[in-house]
Parts: C-alpha cells; structure tokens; sequence
C-alpha cells in the first residue's frame, strides 16, 4: 500500500522534532530514512503507526486517511513496527512475546491454545534465523537475540507496512544477512518498508529509495542508484566530511598493560589468555552470545572470577567490584546496554557524566562536590563529543538514542582510566558521531597513551580501528588477526580470517 | 506463576516447591513439638484461617501483579461488611439483596480506585492511601462503631459449617484459587495483567489497553476484599466495622511469601496457598510451643524471616556461586 | 474430667499486668496451675486464632478479655459447642453470650462517675471537652454515659468531642488541636480510654507548668504517669478499676464451676467495682479496693453460684 | 530532589513550589474558617509536630530514595524510646551514657535491615516486615508495655522549650533539612544514594558500591527514626513503649505528598517541609472546624487527595495536553 505523509509536524516541549515533513512511500520498496541522531527519525515513524499523534498534518494508505489514536489502531489499519528501544517482557516466554499483542487469536474455549501459539512463534523465530526453544523465558537473552525476537513480533502482524527503527543496530553479520533476505521476500511480496539505519552500507545495499531528515525537515527523497555514500552523508549532515582513515597506531610491543591467564567465570567465559600493551586498540570480535561482554565484566569485577589470573603493568590484580577497578586498577566499561547499564535516564547529562569522578571534584574540607567544575567538566565534553541537546540541564531520558550512546561514553572519559574497554561504541550512532567517537577512541590510545579493548560487532569499525583483532566463539578465544593496519591488509583478507576463526 | 513457568506446563514450579516446602518444614517441627497440634479440631481452625487469609492475600496479589497496590483492601472490606449489615440488619431487605448491595459498594470502591490511577494518573499508593482513610471514615460513619448482629442463620453456616471434617471455607478457596491459577495461565484478561506488571510500556507498544487492565485489577482486587470481608462477618456471625483492620500487612506479607513479586509481574495461586499456609502455622505453632508472651511478636517476625530464607535459600545460594 | 485453666488477654498492655497479678495469686492461694497467654495485637482476628490453637491443646475453662464485644461471640460459641467453660473479664460480650460471667468495670457507670467527679472538680458548670479512644461499642457506651451526666447540669456544655485515638502519638496531637481550637474557653476534659487518659495527662503536665489557664480533667486508670500528674495537682483524678479481682475473681469462678457449682439465674455481670481516686486518696485507695474484692469472693457461693 | 532539579541551582523547583502552594491554599483557608487558627498557640504546637513528623518522614524517605523502603522505622523509634528509658531509669546512668546506648541500639536494627538486604539479598519489604515484627517484640519484651517516667528535666526541655514564640524543635527540623538539602545537592554520598536509586544496575556499572550505599540508608533511616522517637520522649516527658506505632503510614505519606519517588531516585527537603505542614495542617483543620468524628477519616482522606491532586494538577494538565 501507498504510504503517504503530508506536512506531519511534531513538537516536544523545547524541541520542535518534525517540522512539515511529507514524503510518500511506495509498496514494493524498501525505503530508507536516514538522518543525524535527533533528526526525527524515531519520532516520525512513532507518528506513522500511531503512538504519537502529530500536531499537524495527515498519514494516508492509499489514498485514505487514517487517524489513528494509537498504536492499536495502527495495527488494525496494517501497520507495523519495530521498535528501536528493545521492550521485552521479561519474565514471558519468547512465543508469548511475540503473540502478545494478538492473545486473542489463541483463545479458544478452554483458554489460550499454548501449544499453537509455540508451534506458531517457532515458525516467525525459524524465519529470523532463531532456532531457540520458543517457550524459552526471554528474560536469559543477549540483546541481538531479543531484537530478532522483536522482528519475528512484527512480521507475524502479518502487515503491509513495516516501520523498522534501527533493527540492525545489535546484531552481527550473520543475522543481518538472513534479515536482508527477509526483507527482499516481503518486499517482493509488495510490503512497503521503512528502514532506519545509521549504517550506510546496509542501506546501500538494501534499499531502493532514501529519504532524509535534518533538525526535523525532510531535506529530499532519491532512489538509491542516484546516491553514495559522500553524497548521502551531505544530505544529511549538510556538509561533506572526512572519512576516517586511522593508519596504524605504534603501539610498543614490550610493555604489557593488561595479561589475562586463563581467566574463566563459570558458565560466561572459559580460559581467556591475551595481552593488552600499552597504547594500542585491542579488538574482541565475535557471534551473539559468544562471550565478549562477559569477559570485559569479569576483566572489571562484576561477574566473579572463577579460575585464572590477570595482571596489570606487571602486578597481579584483584576486583570484587567495579568500584574497586575504577579506583585500585583505573579499568573503565562502557557498557553495551546503554539504557539498563549505563545511563540514569531520569537524570540531566551532567550528572550522568560526571557519576565517575564525583570524589575526584569533591573539595577535601567541605565535603563538597564543587558545581563549577563540575559543570567545566560536562560543558567541556559536551563540546568534544558534539552532543545535540538544549544544554547539559537536559534529561538524558528525553535524548535521541545516539546522544545518549554519547553520554554513556563521556562518562568514562571523564573517569581517565588507564585502560578502557568499549562495549559497541556506535550502537545507533550517526556517521558523524560515529566518526567523532572514533577519533576519540583513537586519540585516546595514540595520544594519550591509553590501552583500550573494543567490542564490536561493527566490521568496518572493528577494521579502522584496531592494531590486532581476538576472535571469539562460544566463550572462548579462538584465534587473532593481527597486524591489521600495519601491513595495510585489505578489508576482504581481514573479514575471511575472522570468518576462518570463527567457524 | 511467572508467566515462563506457567507455559512448561508444569503445575508446580520451582518457586512454589521452596514454599511448600517451607510450609512442610513448619508443619513437621510443630507436629514434633506439640501434641495437640493435629488434631481434628486444630486442623479444621488452620484450614479456615487460612482460607480467609488467601482471600485477603489474593485482594493484593492482583494489585501487585500490575505492579501496583491497594492499601484499602480491609477499609473495603470493613465497607462491604457494615453495608451488608445495614441492608440486611437494620433495613431488613432480604439476604440475596443485601449481598448483592455490599458487593456493588465494593466494587464502587474498586473503580473509584482505578479511576483516579488511570485516569487521573495518580500513582496507586497515594491513590490507595487516600481511599483507605475515605472508605474507613465511612465504615465509622455508617456504623458509628456498633457491630450489626442480624446476620442471617444461612449465611453464618458459610464460615462456619464442615464438610469432611474440613470447613465450607476450605473447598471455597481450592474453587477460588483454580479459578484463580486458570485465569493467570489461560486467559487474556490474565495474561495482560501479568505483562501490564512486567513492563508497562512494553504493554502498551502491543496494543495492550494498559487503562482497562488496571482498572480490571482494581475491580478484581475490590472483589476479593469484597469476598473476604462477607466471609469474616460470616464466620463472626456478625457484621463489625472492624473487620479488615489488620488487612495492609496480612495481605502483603501472604502475597508476598507467597511468592508475588512486588514490582510485578509475578503470582503463583499455588504459591499463594503455601504463603497463606505459612502464615497461620507460625501464629499457631507459636501458640502451641507457649513462647515467652512478652517477646512474642519477636518470634513471630523472626520466624518470617527464616521462612523466607529458607524459601529463598536455593535461589541466594545460586546468586552467590555465580558472584563468587 | 479434668480442669485444664487458662487466661487469656489481648496483647501487652499494663492492665493486663495488673489483672495477672490476681491470676498469679489465686494459682498460689489454690495450689492450681493456670497458663496464661497474650496475643500479638487487639484484633479478633487474632484472638481467635491463639484461643482455638489453645482449645486444641486440651484448656477446658478460660478466663478472656473479649478483644471486639461483638465479635468475639462465634469464637464462644464454638468453645461453648466443644464444652468449655468461659468467663470474661475486663469488658462484656454482648448478650446473649456463651460467657458464664463478665467480672469487670461497667464501662457506662464508670464514665459517669467519672463525669461527676469532673463536674464537681469544675464547681458545677463550665465548658467540657469529650475524648473518646477507639470507635467501637465500649466507646460508645463511655460516650452516652458522659452525655446523660452532663445533660443534668444545664451550666455544662460538651463543646467538642475528639474520637479515634488510637496511639499516643495520635492521641497527643489531637487533644492539642482540641485544645488549640477552643483555647480559652475549656474548663474541663473527661477522657474514658487508657491512652488518652496518659496523653492527656502529659500534655496538661506541660500546658500548666508553661503557664496555661487551669483546665480540669478526669481520666481512667492508674498509670504511673497518671497517678504522677495527679500527686502535681495537674490532673483532678482518674478511675481506678480493679484488675487485681478481674484476674482473680474469674478464676475463683471458673474452679468453683469445674467442682459442679452452676451458675444461679439471672446474674451475669459481676461488677468488681471502681474507685475514683483523686488527690486525697491516692495513697489509700488500693485498700478499698482490695476490701472490695475480698467481699465480692466471699459472695460467689450465695449470689452468683448454687450447687 | 532530582538530581536533575538539583544542579539547575534554584532552591525551590516546579514540584516544589506545587507542594508548598497546596500547603498556602490550606493554610488561606482555615484561616478563614477559624479564628483559632492563628493564635500563638495553635502556631507552637503546629511547627512541633510538624518537625516530628519531619523526622518520621525522612527515615523513610531516605530509604525511599534508594528504592527500597523501611516498614520497622515506627519499631525503631519505640525500641530506642524504650532502651533511653530502660538505661537512664531503671539503670540510672547518665544521660549522655544513655543516650548513646539507645542511638547504638538504634544503629544496629539499621545495620541489621541492611544485612539482611545486601548480604542475604533479601527484598527491603520482606526484611522490614520480618524485622518491624522483631523489633516490636523487643520493645514489649525490654518494657513489659509499662513507661519509663524517670527522664531527665533537661532532656525534656528540647521537646517543650521554644525560642522567639516558635519550639526549638522547628529549628532542629530546619537545621536538619538543610543538612539534607546539602547532603543530597553537595555530597558524594547523596548523590549515590540518588543514582542507587534511579538505577541500581548501572550504579553498580558505573563504580558504586551499591550494597555500602544501601546500608548507608539504612543506618540514616534507622538514625533518623531513633532521633524522631527520642524527641517524642523529650515531648511527652516519659518513654512510652507505644511510641512509633503509628509511623507506617505517616512516614510513607508526609515523604510522598512531599515528593518522594517511591520508586526511588528523587527526593527534595522542602517538598519533605511541604509534605509535614500539609499533614499537620489537614489533621488541625478538621478538629478546628469540628469535624463529625466518626467521619473524620474520610474527610482526612479526602483532602490528603485533593491535595496531591492540586499539587500534581500542573504536571497532569501538561501531560494532558501532550497527549491530546
Ligand atoms: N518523549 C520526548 N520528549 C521530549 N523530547 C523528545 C521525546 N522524544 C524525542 N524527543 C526529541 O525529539 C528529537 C527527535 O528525536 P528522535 O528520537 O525522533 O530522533 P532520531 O532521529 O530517531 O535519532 P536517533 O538516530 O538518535 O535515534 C530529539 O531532539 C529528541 O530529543
Ligand atoms: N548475567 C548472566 N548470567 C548468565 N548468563 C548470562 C548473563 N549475561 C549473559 N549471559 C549469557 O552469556 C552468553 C554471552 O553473552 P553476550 O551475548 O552478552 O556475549 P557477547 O559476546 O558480548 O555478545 P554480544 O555483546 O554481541 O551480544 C549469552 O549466551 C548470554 O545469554
Ligand atoms: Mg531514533
Ligand atoms: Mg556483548
């Protein structure tokens, strides 16, 4: 069905999110909305299938208007969405949180059909490439796994308009392959399809048409074979930018930052053994559930080590908790999870930045944390990482998903540790930003002599970034590429080694 | 019953096995230290005892299951019992009448309740607060403190009566809590109470009227005290403004040894049996084994405690060897 | 069969310290032993609860404090049904009851005495300020006693009543309010409920030592706290009842009963007295009572019970 | 208040203002309906039971704000009453002597509670259910229900002397809400317990130690609750074990009405200054206008709800308008 929008305003007290935006989207294609993080993009698509009712301007299917009350309603007329914030029910099974939103098809005297509604979850999960027990609790889950759970919610609508806000954002190669599949079959069925990505390659490769906002404006609307990545990008961002091109870091090869031996925690990660030198980007790529976050968590003391030890400049270390890593080892996280691990949501941006060093701004006789500096701090930051907000008052919770992975970094650059492990840096983070938290990841290690781990699921970035790259699988370490900038490997030689690792 | 749980098929979940099993704990000890313990005419005061606590335990655990709480459950269950008396004692109207009366009060009560959360979006323990000093204040205000004792014969043989040397109490609460366990596993209305509790939001991006849901809980919730506070005045065999006085803390701790999750989400009728069960063993039991009067509250308290240790004994003990 | 005796009493309370004191002596005096129990809180609930987990270990003759006058009649009428005997002591179930005898204060007489006292105190006229403890029906019952005393005296008016105290905390804040609301107009206040009774008492300590205008009172009771304000001339006086002969008097009962005696027709309350007690006869009243009680006992046989 | 609000650097903030306007709204009124109302003495006894329920609200508000909750705070405060009794009366020693003994008891029933919860990762209702149980039990135990009436004359003068027409209780109050004020704006320690409670996880991830920080709040609420029942005794001139009995439900409204989160994370010193002088002034009203008695409660809940809902109104309004 044709899609079509006309002049959608959308206002949030202090932010007017969409401004006269109309676009028409046709059935048959996939349909690209991109933009900077806070461009629109989420609130444009929450206005579509009815959970924001826009203050002006109409949605139409086929030439009728709809006027939707809520996302309810929504459905009804056909539409569907996937959600970039990952809403689960945790305690439900991974068929019930697909069907939840559709019980009453189940029901049937004598009470809900569980059975028929497992039979019909295994058959969305085995379309999204999930082979997991569907009456599994969804609660035990990695993040990856719960978005393609959130996928399989929306196809079984069974709609003829799919919204899908980000769905790449937390999983790998594997499973966005089989996405793309599914996406070519719907759309050959005549499913007209909205993609959000801030992953140009994706688009590229997926999409027929892009569609682009800026500060709430619709900048323009082209099909794809007109467009590449440069030009997409100064659509967006109004200007052409560098694209980054590292070289290679001179990490020196003597000095050990981090040794892990054999360090295992029972059940999450088995017999890890690296090393870390001072100054370099150690990568850690590998599946789902494969174990990264796990021995990053370990590395910090918040899951318990079982066996195994690790030694920093030499010394062996001990942490029962993350505490007592950031002070006693100056090891920082920053966590993949954003939203449940990282932030305060409720809280302004200065106080999330600044949770990390609030004893190092504390004067030594009042007791006090000194709000000057404390606001040098967050200011300064702000500025560094280009954080798009009303001002550092600002609640985090009311942030677009990308400053938010901003903020959850720039707690820990405030922190100054020594070494820093990132879990998925660029999670639903624009090119831009992307690139500027790349070049402070770089500038990190090059400059200031930091170590870093980085988790990613993000070739490319994993690519550009690190000096040597630690493959995972099934929680252990299976194997390293190194030398990755040094000798200038190309990107394919890099990729089929990893894949060798890994299977 | 976590809705996990709930779809293995399995009736009685890991969860509800610790709490039985501390509730047989409880039974062996007290069943060593006290002869009199069972005996026919202990038995049958325990069971009813404790079939009127899962009343009072059931008018919260629904609340709680949509992760919210209603602190007005015994003032409505005081209401409902000096408005069954008025209309049955001083007005005279005929018992199926005045039954029927009482209960549209309650269920008033409840969707008052439920309007001022959803509606109003007042969070429900203000809301609740509030209602239980109204509603207690028309308690007081209708009776003036006097009890009504016209209670209809029929209707004392209720809370009084046996069947199998077991009260009419009993078999009423087993129907009510198989009504209960069917509607949180097999049914719509169930189902949505428990995502409601377990992510609110979540609920309402599947197109849950999360509104309706907890104003459906609110009803429920009215409905039980409603329940609990005929069936104590049928066991008094009169109607007394103090019924439901006790309530807020019965009514909690049952739901909650019994395994209802507070932040909601969770509830388990067979749990729910057990905590019930608990409860009044340790008041018994206490009883029974003659602890020293002035410290008892100390007992009764430190025996709670211990219970739920117990309970959670296997779940701590997982939590630790994980973080260790 | 055999006597098993029990006392029973709604939780820690000083009264009920007081009353065990005659149990405790009649055991003595009797060579009888007689186990004695305290609930956890003032609930019927509760009461019936710890009562029928006692009947089920065998205690075949109780001594009660009715936690609710109403509610506790289906507890005795199972007790009743499973032959056991039952005296209350303290307050009375409503009749018809399964409770051979109340021993214990009239509650109505009670407050009216002490309503008197207080009028006589205010030299017969003036401004009263009625403070009722719980709602329930002995409160009630206080309350009319007040209200018919002071209708007899057309220069007495009641100007505000204060209800539903139910802790101290309570009880303070809002006799103060009462007081605040009607300053300089009170001459006196008549209270029939324990804590009431001890709260006022420290707050009229306090408003006479800062300098406040006299206001008169009568409370029940005597504790310590009471019985110290009255000594400082802050308070009139206060109700003293006899828990002494509630705790053994139901006792003496309860064995006479066990031995074949029934109880005669037409009696039932056995009023163990009350005995105003004020400056004068602080340091003696104890002896009157006492002397009461020692009469009372030697009656059971003629009065209340035949063989 | 909310870390948020805190940092903007003005000192009364929009939900602030709310509660303190609702509190203007009822003080306008009653002094409208009554002359008694303004009259010094009705002043003195307002500000000093304001300032105890001042103390009430912050044991557990201070709990609140981590998102747990302390239900044995009201058996805190009697158990310390009792001890300061048992120690300066029966045993004779010296009030300093004496009071450092109850506070120490004090502190150990919050190093208890917060055992039980981080230790043994017990849910804070459980363990304060359990433990207001075990400590009530203790206060009858320790008292056998009598009062301790041998209080120093100097100790008493705190409850009952004044200063410039005003107790110096209100100014101890103030004193104290302004160390709060401070603690929660300036302090590492507030902070964390503020970002414990907005969420514990990250907290955790981001260097706290949660345990020691909810440990902390509960030997702060365990202080505060001593310090209440102490100034109680000092009021009343003699230690009562039913001291705190009704604190349950004044301690969660007077932190709620004054912007407490239940759900943790949020609490402000002069919403808590609000939240006392609402309560105070709704319960003075309805004698001072003379409320039928019997249905006083009602009217007491009644108002408590207008009340929020006159408070919350500007919030709802705006929530309103962006949803329609
Ligand atoms: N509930 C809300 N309240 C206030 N402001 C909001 C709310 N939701 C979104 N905004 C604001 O509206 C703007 C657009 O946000 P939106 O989430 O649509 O951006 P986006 O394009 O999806 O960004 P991202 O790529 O980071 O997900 C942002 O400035 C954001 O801060
Ligand atoms: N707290 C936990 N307790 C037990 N198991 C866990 C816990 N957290 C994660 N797991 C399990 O450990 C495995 C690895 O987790 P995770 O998916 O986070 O690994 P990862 O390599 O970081 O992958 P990614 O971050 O790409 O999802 C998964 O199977 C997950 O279910
Ligand atoms: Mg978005
Ligand atoms: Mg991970």
């Amino acid at each position: 069905m044709t899609l079509a929008l006309s002049n959608i305003s959308k206002s949030f007290p202090g932010v007017k999110a969409l401004d006269d935006v109309s676009i028409t989207f046709e059935p048959g294609h996939v349909h690209a909305l991109l933009g900077e993080n806070g461009a629109g993009k989420s609130t444009l698509i929450k206005a579509i299938c009815g959970i924001h009712k826009p203050d002006q301007g109409s949605v139409s299917l086929d030439g009728k208007k709809l006027s939707l009350g809520s996302l309810k309603e929504g459905m009804a007329a056909g539409i569907t969405i996937v959600n970039q914030e990952i809403q689960v029910f945790s305690e439900s099974s991974i068929a019930e949180n697909i069907m939840m939103d559709k019980l009453e098809i189940y029901r049937k005297r004598g009470g809900l059909d569980w059975a028929q509604m497992n039979r019909d979850a295994a058959q969305y999960l085995a379309r999204v490439g999930l082979h997991l027990d569907p009456e599994l609790p969804i609660g035990g889950l990695s993040a990856a796994q719960k978005q393609l759970v959130q996928i399989a919610k929306a196809l079984s609508r069974e709609a003829q308009v799919i919204l899908l806000d980000e769905p790449t954002s937390s999983i790998t190669a594997n499973e966005v392959a089989k996405l793309f599949e599914l996406i070519h079959e719907l759309r050959d069925k005549g499913i007209t399809m909205i993609f959000v990505s801030h992953k140009l390659e994706e688009v590229l490769e997926i999409c027929d048409m892009v569609s682009v906002l800026r500060d709430g404006r619709h900048v323009g609307t082209r099909p794809i074979a007109e467009m590449d990545k440069e030009k997409i990008i100064e659509m967006m961002i109004g200007r052409r930018i560098q694209l980054e091109n590292f070289g290679a870091l001179t990490a020196d090869d003597t000095v050990i930052a981090l040794r892990a031996n054999g360090v295992t925690s029972d059940g999450l990660i088995e017999d890890a053994s690296f090393d870390l030198r001072k100054g370099e980007i150690l990568g850690f790529y590998g599946l789902v559930g494969a174990g990264r976050s796990e021995l990053a968590k370990t590395i910090i003391g918040h899951y318990p080590k079982t066996r195994g030890k690790l030694f920093k400049d030499g010394l062996e270390i001990h942490a029962k908790s993350v505490g007592e890593s950031i002070r006693k080892n100056s090891i920082g996280y920053v966590s993949e999870n954003r939203k449940e691990e990282g932030l305060f949501l409720d809280f302004d941006i200065e106080t999330n930045m600044t949770i990390t060093i609030w004893k190092r701004l504390r004067n030594a006789i009042s007791r006090k944390i000194d709000p000057r500096r404390q606001r040098e701090m967050a200011d300064g930051m702000m500025d560094a990482l280009d954080v798009r907000a009303t001002g550092v008052d600002q609640l985090v919770g009311n942030l677009s998903g990308g400053n938010q992975q901003k903020i959850s970094i720039a707690k820990w650059l405030a922190a100054d540790c020594d070494i820093l492990i990132i879990d998925e840096p660029s999670v639903g983070v624009d090119v831009g930003a992307k690139s500027t938290i790349h070049k402070i990841i770089w500038d990190l290690a090059n400059e200031q002599g930091k170590s870093i781990i980085l988790i990613s699921s993000d070739m490319p970035e994993m690519i550009s970034l690190a000096t040597r790259i630690l493959v995972f699988k099934e929680k252990r370490i299976t194997g390293e590429v190194d030398g990755i900038a040094t000798s200038g490997l190309p990107y394919e030689d890099v990729s089929r080694e990893i894949g060798r690792l890994m299977a | 019953m976590a809705l996990s749980t709930l779809k293995s098929g399995k009736v009685i979940t890991g969860a509800d096995a610790g709490i039985l099993g501390a509730a047989g704990v409880l039974i062996l000890l007290f069943t060593l230290a006290s002869d009199s313990f069972l005996t026919q005419y202990n038995i049958f005061n325990l069971t009813r005892t404790q079939s009127l606590y899962i009343f009072v335990a059931l008018s919260q655990a629904v609340m709680l299951v949509t992760g919210n709480m209603n602190l007005s459950v015994g003032a409505i269950a005081g209401l409902t019992a000096v408005v069954f008396g008025y209309l049955v004692d001083t007005m005279g109207l005929p018992l199926p009448a005045a039954l029927a009366g009482a209960m549209a009060v309650a269920l008033f009560c409840g969707w008052f309740n439920g309007f001022v959360m959803t509606t109003l979006g007042i969070n429900s323990f203000i809301v609740t607060l509030s209602t239980l000093f109204i509603f207690t204040g028309f308690v007081y205000g209708i009776s003036e403190g006097y009890s009504y004792r016209g209670i209809p014969k029929e209707f004392v043989t209720i809370g009084r009566g046996k069947f199998m040397g077991l009260p009419y109490l009993f078999y009423l609460m087993l129907g009510t809590l198989a009504v209960v366990w069917y509607m949180f596993r097999y049914t719509v209305f169930g189902r949505q109470l428990l995502a409601t509790g377990s992510n609110q939001e979540a609920a309402e991006l599947s197109g849950i009227n999360t509104h309706r849901v907890i104003m459906g809980a609110n009803l429920l919730s009215a409905f039980f005290a409603a329940v609990g506070g005929l069936l104590w005045v049928s066991r008094l065999g009169t109607a007394q403004p103090a019924i439901g006085q006790n309530w807020l803390i019965i009514s909690f701790a049952v739901a909650i040894i019994g395994g209802t999750a507070l932040q909601g989400g969770r509830i388990t009728a067979i749990g729910l049996f057990g905590g019930g069960l608990i409860m009044v063993l340790i008041k018994n039991g206490l009883i029974l084994v003659q602890a020293n009067v002035y410290f008892e509250q100390a007992f009764l308290g430190a025996i709670i405690l211990l219970t739920i240790l117990l309970d959670r004994g296997r779940e701590i003990w997982a939590r630790k060897g994980r973080k260790k | 069969g055999e006597m098993k005796m029990a006392w029973y009493a709604s939780t820690v309370h000083p009264y009920f310290d007081e009353v065990q004191k005659g149990v405790d002596q009649f055991a003595a005096d009797y060579g009888v032993e007689v186990t004695k129990r305290l609930g956890q809180d003032w609930t019927q609930d509760n009461q019936n609860e710890n009562v029928t987990a006692m009947a089920a270990q065998g205690f075949n003759a109780f001594s009660i404090f009715p936690s609710d006058v109403a509610g506790a009649h289906s507890l005795y009428e199972e007790l009743d049904a499973n032959g056991i005997t039952i005296v209350d002591f303290g307050q009375p179930t409503q009749q018809p009851t399964p409770a051979k005898f109340f021993v214990g204060t009239q509650l109505k007489e009670a407050a009216m005495i002490a309503t008197e006292q207080l009028i006589q105190a205010m030299g017969g006229k003036g401004n009263i300020i009625n403070v009722l403890e719980v709602p329930g029906e002995a409160t009630r019952l206080r309350q009319e006693g007040v209200e018919e005393v002071v209708a007899k005296y057309p220069d007495v008016q009641i100007i505000q009543t204060v209800g539903d105290l139910s802790s101290i905390e309570d009880s303070v804040e809002k006799v103060q309010n009462a007081i605040a609301a009607n300053i300089g107009k009170i001459d006196g206040m008549i209270a029939t409920g324990y804590t009431p009774t001890v709260a006022i008492a420290q707050l009229l300590t306090e408003y006479h030592e800062g300098g406040g205008d006299k206001i008169h009172f009568f409370g029940i009771d005597t504790d310590a706290v009471v019985m110290d304000a009255i000594r400082a001339g802050h308070i009139d006086g206060t109700m003293a009842q006899n828990p002494y002969g509630h705790g053994y008097i139901p006792m003496v009962l309860l064995k006479l009963m066990g031995e074949g005696y029934t109880k005669r027709d037409g009696v039932h309350a056995i009023d163990a007295g009350v005995v105003p007690v004020t400056a004068a006869n602080i340091d003696t009243y104890q002896d009157d009572i006492s002397a009461l009680t020692k009469s009372i006992i030697a009656s059971l046989e003629t009065e209340y019970l035949q063989k």
